[in-house]
């Protein structure tokens, strides 16, 4: 169960790591999909602790959610680069106060 | 039902004007306006007639759950100082509306929506002054901000951003302490029973001392800067020498009316320990303010500073009546409400007819215009002398009954603030006498009379202020039983004549 | 019939509010609706005067309500008012002075585009002195007081295009402002220690207080009484207002409005009667002011600023002579009786010597004129007797009574009132003389010619009532007709026998004639005024009004100019200095905080993640503690 | 347990290559991995159709969209090794790993109640039990995870279209637009060339040659030049060619190619006139 847990969060934390390092926007998107199958992967191990599927529910709508994210996201990639030539999440600072 | 409809009719009124096609001349969007804000005084008209004056208490009282998980409710009544309140905000919006016809002339397709903000602002002035839970009333009292920042902003003149978001920011942060002490209430009233903002549930709350204190200065900081009390009062000269006359006037008259009705409304009532705590400051700031204001107001050379800062003095003696705690003073407080709202109102509307005409709002570069604007002189005239509190007209009785309330209060005090009838004729006839009087300045040699239209704005007001000053009772009738539970809240009440009672008692026998 | 005393009132307010509404088409006989209603008003206040003679002495007070004004918690104010002995002189005096100078104005105002307004202004001060006189309420009392002072306001700067005539009347209102700060802070004393305002109730009870109570209440009336009366230390706008018409400075600034100030003082006399230290303070007003006017009057050249000093000076005597309490009240309205006509009568005939010298004022200008205008002398003559006190004359009756109550109370009193007798006989004569005798000292373009009919009339029916006013001291009457209104005199031991004292009076005003006849009536008068360098000290302090113009510059002018200033630039740089500040301060917060706003997606990032291992952290903490 | 021990140091390194992939189809690659032995650990923790879903829309769907995409636009952008913001993998690294430690010690560790397993849930098979809470408990979420995908779908449609300012050029216009261009800058107006017709072996990564042998740098795709996966043949090469073809001729110059800058023609490549 610990094993499970800890694969789990050590699959987060590299994905946050990678979402604050990687700077392709597609790269950066692909450790974002890490992140939320790692948190899937302890939702299933909650599932097996607990003896009900509630655990596996929510993995799959995390999954759901994840496709609608995915099509949004490289959507607006697309778009910026379409607008930008870039896929560099630096170029995009517009937020720069 | 009636109050709702009463908010009803000039906010959808709004609506209809701001969606009106946009002319050239936006005359139909003016007639439209005009033709609601008539209605809306006709049914104001209709409340007095439903309203029973002897018997005092809230009336007309409506109670409908808003926002239940939070016991907020939307709950309107009025007592005699809420009608006098509504009263004045209804007459003076036609009067507004006919001498704003010509506004905006610039740029015409804009007419409907600054028609339709001054609706707006009626609309949630009536609502302000009728409801009885505080949670609507802050969120109408907040509201009222919506529709002057943006008659200042958009369709003011001159450092017009500047002063309408000094007036927000100003006002929002004394709304934000007040909503601190409606949360405050808000936790009292769940602790004692079920949560509740009702103004009769309020009143029974228990509090400890600090609280009550601290509660109560939630609420005075937010009126204070709303009436304007000194040193609270930067905002006004700003916001008023940028809007336009009629803005001016429902800020004024209307919006800056709220703060001393809420003084009595919440300040008094809920908290009536905390006001005697704090009458003391209070009345020596609202002194320093009837001084202050009409030291000034000497100084100044923008006749829109000018009048604004009369206010300021004028709205330290309407405070100085409400915390003089004596029915004789309250009662004039709330006479001058009104009284005052009239007499600015002619000001206003007339300076800015001036300032049409002439394309300066500097008194220096005017003089000599009652050679060829005498019916403008004239009613200028009026005007300042019913500022200057002369007898026979409206703002004096309710001046010498706040003077008269608080010097059986307190002599000193009392004494000072009459300084400020000398400081009044100062201010107004050093004004006169140099815009009217004296050789006649070119550039206003050819300045036109008052149109029919304008006069006719006019005539309602002075009407008004001329015959309140000779016959005040019908309204004294209706403020008098609504002052009178106040007073008794607080429970200082009048002090009998210092003179040996049993003399008294033989005279007003032979009085009768 | 007697309770129609409102009436009086509303008729000529009527008046007033018809002409000031009505347009342009009225200007052709405005005039004579204005004069119509004063007349009317006159002729009801004398049907009204003999229905209160045919009563018993007692029942000489009728009070009318009209109803509520003011109804608030304890305070209460009726709109009544009493038509009692008092009142009824001074109906007579206002209505009947007023018809005259209505009159005498039609000729006067004639060529003035602005004649119906002139003519709406002098309707709205009939009306409002006639509501302070009759009114039965401080209240209602200080409505007609301040109306009176709105009037004098309008009228003083009738002439606007004239900064001069603007800044007169503006002065004059703001200084009766002050005085009127007393009489609001006596009202609300009254209130506070009375719990009414009514004049007879608080006459009645002010004996129940302690005498500081009273004294405060007196010296509060009284300041009152001083704005009004133009009396010391409020005098100072009494000569400026002089920029008014004639007809203007004749009614409210000689014969009516600046009288209140002793009618005040009489209508409270309970109050005075109460406080001996009120007393004194009034006596010492009356004589400084009496002192004040009279050397002012010494030294004007322009003959209605001489005739203002004299004013000045004659109501001194009024307020002297109230001082004295009983003894002096009936003098005091006796005296500002016949003043109200032998001054009115002299005021319209300076302003017809000057309808004649093309509106110039100034009498060393003038010079031989009984010859051109003969009406107009004779008139005048007629008032300079009365003011001296030649024997016969009203003046001659009222002026010594009040000096030998001034004897009676006081010797120093007295011999001021007998030098103030003396200067006034210097000062008269040296009027009479500078205008009517002597050689003729007139601008090329003048043409003197005798004033239309309209004028003259008027002056003969003045100089008529001042030969004959004295009449009314016969047999005491006066003082028996006031006494329901006044109180009841006791007569003091005179140091000496009354015929002595007479004598003396007569002897100080015979050496002030003399001695005026002596400087101006057998020299050559310069027909210019001499420069200030050339004439003596007490001259020059004379033409200055003795500085109270510079004293009230230094005093409250100044120094209050300076505050306002001060307190502009604190407000902006302060007050408001302190709110911008803050927004400022703030500004420079943001733009620290900006700085970590670089924009970068990732840093934000980390700013997360940073959060949420805090938010962690103290979860642990919580979890673990 | 097995194999877990076995895919879970494969499932972190290929996270790892997540971070330190230089090319971003490698660490899509990486991912795939990541996802496929996550797959396989569901199966192993009682949830098969999870597993299925898994490999079928994650690693089926979703990671085709990323390749699409990566095609699309990714192989043209280069990752600049160099970190631009100060300090920022300093502190990723530092909270990272801090945010890892806390969790798998501090919250992983303090998960001690005992393990039920699915074997009750699963009684009527996974499926089932998934279904039959889907469809009650959990079913207006359900509703709005549909909406949400429709939502999603209109997105990115909105996203991904290009509004048309202006008409769209005709054939015409574009066959002007060519002539025009040939004749201001000498653009050559026909078809690109093809690649890959040198003799030798016929690839789309080697240049067209010219009748004088020259290569034609054009004729190579646009998005292999930017990837750099393209050989220009050089001089050994050619000359072994051409020595081999026509042994006994004159030896050819040594010819200097660019292979630097392949989209600028060398001036100086056509003194040897040899073709095949």
């Amino acid at each position: 169960m610990t094993e499970y847990l800890t694969l789990s969060m050590l699959l987060f934390s590299i994905g946050a790591i990678g979402v604050l390092v990687r700077r392709n926007a597609i790269i950066v998107f692909m450790c974002v999909e890490l992140m939320l199958n790692a948190t899937n992967l302890a939702f299933v191990a909650f599932a097996r602790q607990h003896g009900n599927l509630d655990g596996q529910v929510a993995a799959f709508f995390v999954m759901v959610v994840a496709a609608a994210e995915v099509t949004i996201g490289l959507a607006i990639i697309v778009s910026i680069y379409r607008t930008r030539r870039t896929t560099s999440v630096d170029d995009a600072n517009l937020l720069k106060a | 039902m009636m109050l709702s409809l009463l908010i009803a009719v000039p906010l959808l009124g709004a609506l209809v004007v701001a969606l009106l096609p946009r002319t050239a001349d936006g005359a139909t969007a003016r007639h439209v306006a005009f033709g609601v804000s008539i209605l809306t005084l006709l049914m104001s008209l209709a409340l007095l007639r439903e309203f029973d004056i002897e018997s005092g208490g809230y009336q007309l009282t409506e109670d409908h759950e808003w926002i239940g998980a939070l016991g907020v409710h939307w709950a309107l009544g009025v007592n005699g100082i809420g009608l006098t309140m509504i009263f004045l905000t209804t007459v003076l919006t036609p009067i507004v509306l006919v001498a704003s016809w010509r506004d905006k002339e610039a740029d015409p397709a804009r007419t409907n929506t600054y028609f339709a903000w001054m609706l707006v602002l009626e609309a949630l002035a009536i609502g302000v002054f009728a409801a009885t839970d505080v949670f609507m009333f802050y969120v109408l009292f907040e509201a009222t901000l919506i529709p002057l920042y943006f008659l200042i902003g958009a369709h003011g003149t001159g450092q017009r951003s500047y002063a309408a978001v000094k007036f927000l920011i100003y006002n929002l942060l004394g709304g934000l302490i007040m909503l601190a002490s409606v949360v405050g209430l808000y936790v009292l009233s769940t602790q004692q029973g079920g949560p509740s903002f009702l103004h009769a549930d309020l009143m029974d709350l228990e509090m400890s001392q600090t609280t009550e204190r601290l509660l109560f200065l939630g609420f005075f900081i937010a009126f204070a800067i709303k009436a304007p009390l000194w040193p609270l009062h930067t905002w006004l000269p700003d916001a008023a020498a940028s809007a336009t006359p009629g803005t001016s006037v429902l800020m004024v008259s209307v919006v800056d009316k709220i703060g001393t009705f809420g003084m009595i409304r919440w300040c008094l009532e809920l908290f009536p320990g905390a006001s005697e705590w704090a009458s003391p400051v209070v009345l020596v700031l609202a002194t320093i303010s009837i001084l202050y204001g009409a030291l000034l107001a000497i100084g100044q050379d923008d006749l829109r500073r000018l009048i604004a800062l009369t206010s300021v003095s004028h709205f330290g003696f309407i405070i100085l009546g409400i915390f003089a705690f004596t029915s004789v003073s309250m009662t004039g407080s709330v006479l001058y409400m009104f009284n005052h709202g009239l007499s600015t109102a002619v000001l206003f509307l007339v300076a800015g007819m001036m300032i049409q005409r002439r394309g300066s709002a500097r008194i220096s570069d005017f003089g000599g215009v009652q050679k060829v604007a005498p019916v403008l002189s004239g009613v200028l005239l009026v005007g300042g002398l019913s500022s200057l509190s002369l007898p026979g007209l409206a703002p004096f009785v309710s001046e010498f009954l706040v003077l008269a309330g608080t010097f059986t209060r307190s002599i000193p005090i009392a004494t000072v603030a009459t300084l400020g009838i000398v400081l009044a004729a100062v201010y107004i006839l050093l004004m006169y006498q140099r815009t009217m009087t004296g050789p006649l300045n070119e550039a206003t040699a050819g300045f036109r009379d008052l149109s029919r239209r304008e006069v006719g704005a006019m005539a309602p007001a002075l009407v008004l202020i001329i015959g309140l000053g000779f016959v005040p009772q019908p309204l004294l009738e209706v403020i008098d039983p609504a002052v009178e539970p106040v007073v008794n809240t607080v429970g200082v009440g009048d002090p009998p004549p210092r003179a040996p009672l049993d003399l008294t008692q033989q005279t007003e026998g032979a009085h009768e | 019939m007697l309770d129609l005393s409102w009436l009086l009132i509303a008729i000529p307010l009527a008046g007033a509010a018809l002409l000031l509404t009505w347009g342009k088409e009225s200007d052709r006989f405005g005039h004579l609706i204005a004069t119509a209603c004063s007349a009317a008003s006159f002729v009801l206040g004398v049907v009204l005067f003999v229905e209160l003679a045919g009563r018993d002495a007692e029942d000489r007070s009728v009070t009318t309500d009209l109803g509520t004004w003011i109804d608030a918690g304890p305070f209460r104010a009726d709109f009544s008012f009493t038509f009692d002995t008092l009142s009824s002189l001074f109906v007579l005096l206002i209505t009947g002075v007023g018809t005259l100078i209505h009159v005498y104005s039609i000729g006067y105002m004639a060529h003035d585009e602005r004649r119906r307004r002139f003519f709406a202004y002098l309707n709205l001060f009939i009306a409002a002195m006639l509501t302070l006189v009759l009114a039965a309420d401080y209240l209602v009392l200080f409505l007609g007081w301040e109306g009176v002072g709105l009037a004098s306001y309008l009228l003083i700067g009738f002439w606007q295009h004239k900064p001069s005539a603007a800044a007169a009347a503006k002065k004059a209102f703001v200084m009766n402002r002050v005085g009127d700060l007393g009489l609001a802070l006596a009202i609300m004393t009254m209130f506070a220690w009375f719990g009414t305002t009514s004049i007879a109730a608080v006459n009645d009870q002010v004996h129940s207080v302690s005498g500081n109570v009273a004294t405060a209440l007196g010296l509060l009336l009284l300041l009152g009484a001083c704005g009004k009366s133009a009396q010391f230390p409020l005098q100072a706008w009494l000569l400026d207002a002089m920029e008014g018409p004639t007809p203007v400075s004749a009614l409210i600034h000689a014969a009516t409005m600046v009288t209140a100030g002793v009618y005040l003082v009489v209508r409270s006399h309970d109050v005075f009667d109460a406080s001996a230290t009120a007393r004194n303070v009034v006596i010492a007003v009356g004589v400084i002011t009496l002192l004040m006017g009279a050397w002012i009057g010494c030294t004007k050249d322009d003959i209605k600023k001489a005739l203002a000093g004299s004013t000045m000076s004659q109501i001194g005597y009024m307020m002297l002579a109230a001082g004295l309490g009983p003894a002096g009240y009936a003098f005091a309205i006796f005296h500002l009786l016949t003043h109200g006509f032998f001054k009115a009568n002299m005021f319209l005939g300076a302003g017809s010597v000057m309808h004649g010298m093309n509106d110039d004022v100034d009498m060393r200008h003038y010079g031989a004129l009984r010859k051109a205008m003969p009406v107009t002398f004779y008139t005048f003559g007629i008032g300079y007797l009365a003011i001296i006190g030649f024997p016969g004359t009203s003046g001659f009756f009222s002026k010594d009574k009040i000096i030998e109550a001034a004897l009676g109370h006081s010797v120093w009193v007295g011999l001021a009132a007998l030098l103030g007798a003396g200067v006034t006989a210097f000062y008269m004569t040296r009027l009479m003389l500078m205008t009517f005798f002597g050689e003729k000292r007139w601008r090329d373009d003048v043409h003197p010619h005798e004033s239309p009919s309209v004028m003259t009339v008027p002056l003969i029916v003045l100089a008529a009532l001042s030969l004959l006013a004295g009449l009314m001291a016969l047999g005491s009457w006066i003082e028996e007709w006031l006494e329901p209104a006044a109180g009841h005199a006791e007569h003091h031991d005179l140091p000496l026998p009354i015929i002595v004292i007479t004598l003396i009076v007569l002897v100080v005003v015979a050496a002030g004639v003399a001695l005026a006849w002596l400087t101006y009536g057998r020299r050559q008068i310069a027909a210019e005024t001499p420069a200030d360098s050339e004439v003596s000290a007490f001259t020059r302090a004379g033409r200055a009004e003795l500085y109270g113009n510079h004293v009230n510059d230094a005093l409250v002018v100044r120094p209050a100019t300076h505050l306002t200033r001060a307190l502009v630039w604190a407000d902006a740089k302060v007050i408001d200095g302190f709110v911008t500040g803050g927004a400022d301060r703030l500004g420079e917060i943001s733009g620290e905080l900006r700085k970590p706003q670089t924009g970068f997606v990732r840093s934000y990032a980390l700013m997360v993640l940073g959060g949420a291992l805090v938010v962690l952290l103290g979860l642990l903490a919580v979890t673990l503690a | 347990m097995t194999a877990f021990w076995i895919l879970a140091p494969v499932m972190v390194l290929a996270a790892m290559g997540l971070i330190f992939a230089r090319k971003a189809v490698h660490a899509a690659l990486c991912l795939a991995v990541v996802m496929i032995c996550l797959a396989m650990l569901y199966a192993a923790q009682g949830a098969p159709f999870l597993f299925a879903v898994q490999i079928i829309v994650y690693t089926g769907a979703i990671m085709m969209l990323f390749l699409f995409v990566l095609m699309l636009v990714g192989v043209e952008t280069s990752d600049s090794i160099v970190e631009t913001i100060k300090g920022q993998r300093v502190m990723a690294a530092v909270v990272g790993v801090l945010f890892a430690l806390l969790l798998s010690l501090g919250v992983a560790q303090s998960v001690s109640s005992a393990i039920v397993g699915l074997g009750e849930a699963n009684a009527n098979g996974n499926l089932h039990g998934l279904a039959s809470l889907l469809f009650t408990d959990y079913v207006l979420a359900f509703e709005f995870t549909a909406a949400l995908m429709i939502v999603a779908v209109l997105g990115a449609m909105v996203l991904a279209h290009r509004e048309r300012l202006v008409a769209p050029p005709t054939q015409a216009d574009l066959q002007a637009r060519r002539m025009r261009d040939f004749a201001e800058s000498g653009k050559h107006p026909g078809n690109a060339p093809t690649p890959g017709v040198f003799a030798r072996h016929n690839a789309v990564d080697t240049p067209a040659l010219l009748p004088d042998g020259t290569p034609l740098p054009e004729s190579i795709p646009g998005t292999l030049v930017s990837r750099h996966q393209f050989e220009l043949h050089d001089a050994d090469d050619v000359n072994r060619v051409v020595g081999e073809i026509e042994a006994a001729d004159v030896d050819p110059d040594e010819r200097p190619v660019t292979t630097e800058k392949p989209d600028v023609r060398p001036a100086s490549d056509t003194d040897e006139g040899e073709s095949k």
